[in-house]
């Protein structure tokens, strides 16, 4: 899953999701980056509107999310 | 010996005519039917008992003769059937049916009228006076209620029963009393109508209380019966007519579940893991105390 | 059960569900017929919608149904 | 679905469940046979434990659901 | 269930379901190939829409029930 | 998501999950292979205990089983 | 929001969650790293079961879900 966290802090950050940086930030974790693994994110983002995906997360009540909070 | 076969000869010689062709009706009416049943006409008033007859007309056939004719007619029909004659007794009647014993069960117990219980009479089950308001003004008869032993006071200007009461035990006497009070509250607690004591159908004898079946029992079945098919199809990945499109659903199901819990960088799930990863945001936000720690969106 | 999904094979082959054709299939899979589980059978599935009790173990968590079995 | 439900009435009555009993059980039941459907059934049922594969359910919330939590 | 999503893969390249594709896949997944079950499966998806099918799954989260816990 | 199925048959025939295996499937299904895709899978793939994920689904009601759709 | 992304970053990569390893994955995303929001979340998370706090979430409507055909 740290591959897709990469992505989202890249998103939040306001940086572009490409190989260069997801692999920046993922190295910075300690990771053992597996440039394929990046290349597919990449690919596999390109047609996701991440806030509108973000959005309907948010609009449900996460597990402990609601509860706890 | 040959006095004793003469004896016999006139006995038959001595059956009126009647007698004999009521015998005859009687035989037909078991040799037509695949099930014929010894049915209690008890209490029936003859009125009510002709709207019954009327009512079964079609499905099933009523007849009523004296019993010694009953028996005749049973004894002669041969054995099997003959065993029926242990039940001729009291006031019966003989009913015929191509329905089946169940379904003539079922029939006849729907058939049956609630009816009021006279002092005397044995109860057929447990008595109830249920809580209610009776509407009856104050007066004696709240002591009434009390001595047959039902909760009863007065609240509100009238006389309530508190709580449901059991008056009387099944197969205990009604009393005076408590045929009063029943009366007064309307309450009838027998059911009256055609009472099914034994059914003969292909060779065999159908007691009563194996002939009440629980359709509601039955539709369980057989919904856990499909269910279980529905399982094994799904389960051995035997697809069915009915099971295909839920197999492909569970096959598509299992693969974004594999996808997402791998966190497979496949397109068509891509979107599910950013909802993910922020869910897991959420919930691990939603641990965090310290307000400083998280985000404004996240805080409070 | 064998009564019961005897009749459900029935349903599915559109023939009728009566004495004969219930004893026909217990039969040929070598069950010992009672004539009166098959009579109560056939009286109490009088009074049931196989169909719609056929969709509703579709519809509902399968598990708990099949208990009563 | 009328092929499941055969198997599931030899399951009860004890009897294996081969190509020839769900055949006899079919036909009793006037179903049209399909001899693949009755072969892929039979293999499909091979390697399972159908009183296990009968009870799970196929469509509920099983031990993920709570659990977790 | 390596049959059923032999059926997924097709759906998704866009290729015909039928007895000669499921086998070509199954058999490059190193699988023993029961004609029978090949069959049953086409025969068993001629009148079932599978879009319709894998969208109404999708429609349910998949990854565990967690909402509950 | 044919990735994914591929995956998955080779998980039920008991083949190897790697680049050949998945790609000889992709290829038989007649799908434009990407490498860097079967790659990021296999390693995707590599420490999931894939019986697990998959037994997660069924913890969700399969197949729009509540008529939804 | 991308700072707990970092911390749950450095859980999926087994590193230590402190400001060190929080302020380089930040530093890679380009973010402005504040000093007092990283010491926060460290001291924050020090009692918090990550794993557990992250499965409560497993289960959200998909974003496409229904928009996937």
């Amino acid at each position: 899953m740290e591959y897709v966290y990469a992505a989202l802090i890249l998103n939040e950050t306001d940086e572009e999701i490409n190989e260069d940086n997801l692999t920046d930030v993922l190295d910075a974790a300690g990771a053992d980056v597996e440039d394929s693994r990046v290349k597919a994110l990449v690919a596999a983002l390109e047609d996701v509107d991440i806030e509108e995906a973000v959005d309907q997360a948010a609009a449900v009540p996460a597990g402990g999310a609601g509860g706890a909070g | 010996m040959s006095a004793e076969s003469e004896a016999g000869d006139r006995r038959t010689e001595a059956i009126p005519e009647w007698k004999r062709e009521e015998v005859a009706d009687l035989a037909e009416l078991i040799e037509t039917y695949e099930s014929v049943g010894v049915v209690s006409i008890g209490g029936i008033p003859s009125r009510q008992l002709q709207a019954m007859r009327r009512e079964l007309h079609g499905d099933a056939e009523l007849r009523v003769a004296r019993n010694t004719l009953l028996v005749r007619a049973l004894d002669e029909a041969g054995e099997g059937i003959a065993d029926l004659t242990s039940e001729i007794e009291g006031q019966v009647g003989l009913i015929g049916t191509d329905e089946n014993p169940f379904g003539l069960y079922r029939q006849l117990e729907a058939s049956k009228t609630p009816a009021p219980i006279n002092a005397g009479e044995i109860a057929p089950n447990e008595i109830t006076i249920p809580e209610s308001d009776t509407g009856v003004d104050p007066g004696p008869f709240v002591g009434e209620l009390q001595q047959v032993g039902a909760a009863a006071r007065i609240m509100d200007g009238s006389i309530h029963v508190t709580e449901d009461s059991t008056v009387l035990e099944e197969g205990e006497e009604v009393s005076g009393q408590l045929a009063n009070v029943l009366g007064e509250l309307g309450i009838e607690p027998k059911e009256v109508g055609l009472d099914l004591k034994t059914v003969y159908a292909d060779g065999i004898l159908f007691e009563p209380d194996e002939l009440a079946i629980d359709v509601d029992e039955y539709r369980a079945d057989i919904e856990a019966a499909a269910a279980r098919a529905r399982n094994l199809s799904i389960n051995a990945a035997y697809p069915t007519d009915r099971t295909a499109g839920t197999l492909l659903g569970q096959a598509s199901t299992e693969a974004r579940s594999l996808g997402v819990h791998a966190a497979i960088e496949s397109p068509d799930i891509a979107d599910e893991l950013v909802s993910k990863a922020d869910a897991q945001v959420r919930a691990l936000a939603a641990h965090i105390d310290d307000e400083e720690a998280l985000p404004e969106e996240l805080r409070g």
